[in-house]
């Protein structure tokens, strides 16, 4: 019953993300499915690791799975970081040019 | 005729130039710019295929080592560029023709913009000259933010100024891979770099040829909106005339197949290069999608799915096979012209209610039938129903993907297009089913016909492309042979 | 020996730039880059791109960014 | 003297790095843009460092040069002529930027990054 009244609780955090202006059954329908959609591609991508180490996905999957249920509601969370205010675009365009350089310049001759 | 191949990118150029310098004839300047647009998607059509040196300087062969260098600029014109300078084509006239219909003065600068990005587009596609190709995407980049910046729309400067910032960190990051591959090998030629790549010339593990492809990479991330660049790309999609935005997806979906074939004819030999691309289309695919279905905007809506469905195009460069860059390459064909179905049919229902929150709408089937019958087939073909030509291109990348051995790809492609459906389907709900709002005044406002007549021209190539997709699909597959 | 001079202005006069309280004095020490960087390009061998260099980031960015200060306002804040 | 070509490299990296600074860390619009174009700057000088041929003579062919003595002792210019349409394209592209932000000027009274170009989607007012 536990899981039942989270994700009870995710219907009525909602309110906030499409506030000013009133919540309909429709926008409230999609952003259900968007949270669920989210958890399901995640933990499937999470499998396509079992090309590097079966073993390593499995557990990769099962914990990412696990977290991912237990915070939910993540679409809110989503939507904060993802807003477009010039800052974050610009903190996430150069985190992933040095992430991209890095795994480059130390991982690119690995796989 | 291979004269008509540096016409392609000087037709438009020209036109640019004539138009914003004698805009105040203005009757003068609408015939000049209809008959410019009439001539776009005609002059590939006739033209045939074969290379264009400027300046004529021929390839030069080497006779010590065997090799060809190609001292000029070279302009390739075969199938692929062909069909797509074509469809940039037909999608320019459709604009212009709006355009020209819906205002009785037109505006000389407008007009230029809408012929500088066609022009730098098509020079993108054609050129084999990676410098040149940075410096036509820079151009593009300008076009993108002045039609941005022209249109209407709250918060459009805004928009255009964070595009430019981003962009000024995005491309300077592609001229330094692009420097650091000059100092590797010594030319900007793209088929002397592959040449000197697959000759072992140049040492595919050396620390600098890895960061070039970092570099580029990044570049090409910015070029084609896939994230971090996805909330940007879909915020200019959104601050444009819905007009625009059916060019601007247009310019990006270009701008996006001419870099990434550009950087598999280099890179190809690195597995790390397929990986790379396949992560972050998947990453396009799950955040474009899942941001898409809390909008309220159906603007931004529009501008999300169409990251969601840049990352499919990715995702069949990425797996690397014949089969899976053809079905790459031909979803990108239909991207353009269902998204740009999309753009032009939900900007007709800005045109008719000036509204564009969802919860503020419903009601319109009865006052806008055939808009609202042509954007469901549009939605349907975008979702990947069958026999549109969304479902061929879809239906041969869950193929490719399960055929290289990754079933899990095939499941979240397949996922993917089901939440898409979902979107559009939402979206149509409360648009044109539910009940009409009050205080929503729909009386006496129209639909403007040309943008009727460009979305059932559009909705007529979807059709057929879904029904004979061989007639294209044969070519792209020579094509991909050719680089393979 | 010149090199090292030059690009010890050169980065100097970045940082000196970018933590200066007014924008006047910022556009002026953006100029003082972009003519040693002018300068620079004529050690390295390049005349032709140091004239470019020297006309474009010397003269007319620092003016552009001036006339913005001008329009707007001139301390940060 | 390759010892000149690495002091060069490592003032555009300086010169990158800055730029990268200023554009997460710098507040005000104007100063943002001019960290920016350091990036710009950077790049232009990295790739004229490609060309660089220690105790070269400059890529022009004289009267009375010997044709192989030019060809082996000349730099190498095909960078230089990349650097010259960089610097224009980024000139070009500061100017916009300039004069997107002397208009948003007018409409928020300040050059505050934060204000001028903060979230959108929210922003719009819900009218009942």
């Amino acid at each position: 019953m536990k899981l039942y009244d989270q994700i009870f609780n995710v219907v009525k955090q909602f309110r906030k993300l499409f506030s000013p202006g009133p919540v309909t059954n429709a926008d409230v329908s999609g952003s259900l499915t968007a949270e669920i959609f989210l958890i399901v591609s995640l933990v499937l991508t999470a499998i396509l690791l079992r090309h590097v180490n079966v073993l390593l996905a499995g557990i990769f999957t099962l914990v990412l799975a696990i977290v991912l249920i237990y915070s939910i509601p993540l679409i809110p969370k989503f939507k904060i970081e993802q807003e477009d205010s010039l800052e974050k675009m610009l903190f996430y365009a150069i985190i992933t040019l040095a992430l991209i350089g890095i795994f480059m310049y130390w991982g690119g001759n690995l796989v | 005729m291979n004269e008509l191949i540096p016409l392609m990118v000087i037709v438009p150029l020209m036109a640019a130039l004539l138009i914003s310098a004698f805009s105040k004839f203005n009757t003068v300047t609408k015939i000049f710019a209809f008959v410019v647009a009439i001539c776009l998607p005609i002059i590939p059509l006739l033209s045939n295929y074969g290379f264009h040196y400027f300046g004529g300087y021929e390839p030069i062969l080497d006779s010590a080592v065997n090799m060809m260098y190609h001292p000029a600029i070279t302009y390739s014109f075969t199938f692929l560029q062909q069909i797509f300078i074509g469809a940039v084509g037909l999608l320019t006239f459709l604009v212009i023709f709006i355009y020209l219909t819906k205002y009785r003065k037109v505006s000389g600068p407008y007009l230029f913009l809408l012929f500088l990005g066609t022009a730098a587009v098509t020079a993108m596609l054609l050129t084999d000259d990676i410098f040149h190709m940075f410096v036509f995407f820079e151009i593009l980049a300008l076009a993108q933010v002045g039609i941005v910046a022209a249109s209407s729309i709250d918060y459009s400067y805004e928009m255009a100024l964070k595009y430019m910032v981003l962009g000024s960190i995005g491309s300077p990051m592609m001229l330094l891979g692009i420097g650091f591959l000059l100092a590797l090998t010594g030319s900007v030629n793209v088929t002397d770099i592959a040449a000197a790549v697959h000759n072992g010339l140049v040492d595919a593990t050396s620390p600098v040829f890895l960061l070039s492809l970092a570099l580029i990479f990044f570049g090409w991330l910015y070029a084609s909106g896939l994230p971090p660049f996805h909330t940007i790309k879909s915020g200019i999609y959104s601050k444009a005339e819905p007009h625009g935005a059916a060019l601007l997806q247009s310019f990006t979906v270009i701008s996006m197949i001419s870099i990434v074939l550009v950087m598999f004819r280099i890179y190809a030999s690195l597995p790390i290069f397929e990986v790379l691309i396949v992560f972050f289309s998947i990453l396009a695919m799950i955040l474009g999608v899942s941001l898409a279905l809390t909008q309220t905007d159906f603007r931004r809506m529009i501008g999300f799915l169409a990251v969601g469905e840049l990352g499919f195009i990715g995702l069949g460069i990425g797996l690397g096979t014949n089969f899976s860059i053809t079905a790459g390459l031909f979803q990108a064909l239909n991207e353009i012209v269902i998204t740009a179905l999309l753009f032009i049919g939900f900007g007709a229902i800005v045109n008719a209610t000036n509204e564009v929150d969802t919860r503020k709408l419903g009601g319109l089937l009865a006052y806008h039938p055939k808009v609202a019958i042509m954007l469901l087939i549009g939605g349907l073909a975008m979702a990947g129903v069958p026999p549109l030509s969304g479902f061929q291109s879809k239906l041969m990348l869950v193929q490719a993907s399960l055929s290289c051995g990754f079933p899990e790809i095939s499941i979240l492609a397949i996922m993917v297009s089901i939440a898409t459906f979902v979107v559009f389907v939402k979206t149509y709900y409360t648009m044109f089913l539910k009940p009409k709002p009050n205080d929503l005044e729909l009386e006496g406002k129209e639909v403007p016909k040309a943008m009727i007549f460009a979305m059932g021209v559009l909705l007529i190539i979807v059709i057929l492309l879904g029904i004979f997709p061989d007639v294209v699909t044969n070519g792209i597959s020579n094509f991909v042979g050719g680089i393979l | 020996m010149l090199e090292i001079i030059l690009c010890i202005v050169i980065i100097l006069s970045a940082i000196l730039a970018l933590i200066q309280k007014d924008l006047l004095k910022a556009a002026i020490l953006t100029g003082i880059t972009g003519a040693s960087v002018a300068v620079l390009f004529q050690v390295l061998l390049a005349p032709d791109v140091a004239l470019t260099q020297a006309i474009v980031e010397g003269a007319i960015i620092p003016i552009f960014i001036a006339l913005a200060v001008k329009k707007t306002q001139r301390s940060e804040g | 003297m390759a010892q000149v070509q690495l002091v060069i490299l490592l003032t555009s990296v300086a010169l990158v790095v800055i730029g990268f600074y200023s554009a997460i860390f710098i507040d005000n619009i104007i100063k943002k843009i001019i960290g920016i174009s350091f990036i710009e700057e950077g790049v232009n000088l990295f790739i004229v460092a490609i060309g660089y041929k220690a105790g070269g003579v400059v890529p022009i062919l004289m009267p009375g040069m010997d044709t192989s003595w030019f060809a082996s002792n000349a730099a190498y210019p095909l960078p230089f002529g990349l650097v010259l349409t960089s610097i224009v394209i980024g000139a070009s592209t500061l100017a916009v930027m300039l004069a997107l932000v002397m208009v948003l000027y007018r409409r928020y009274g300040t050059l505050s990054t934060k204000v001028m170009l903060a979230d959108t989607s929210k922003r719009e007012e819900y009218d009942e």
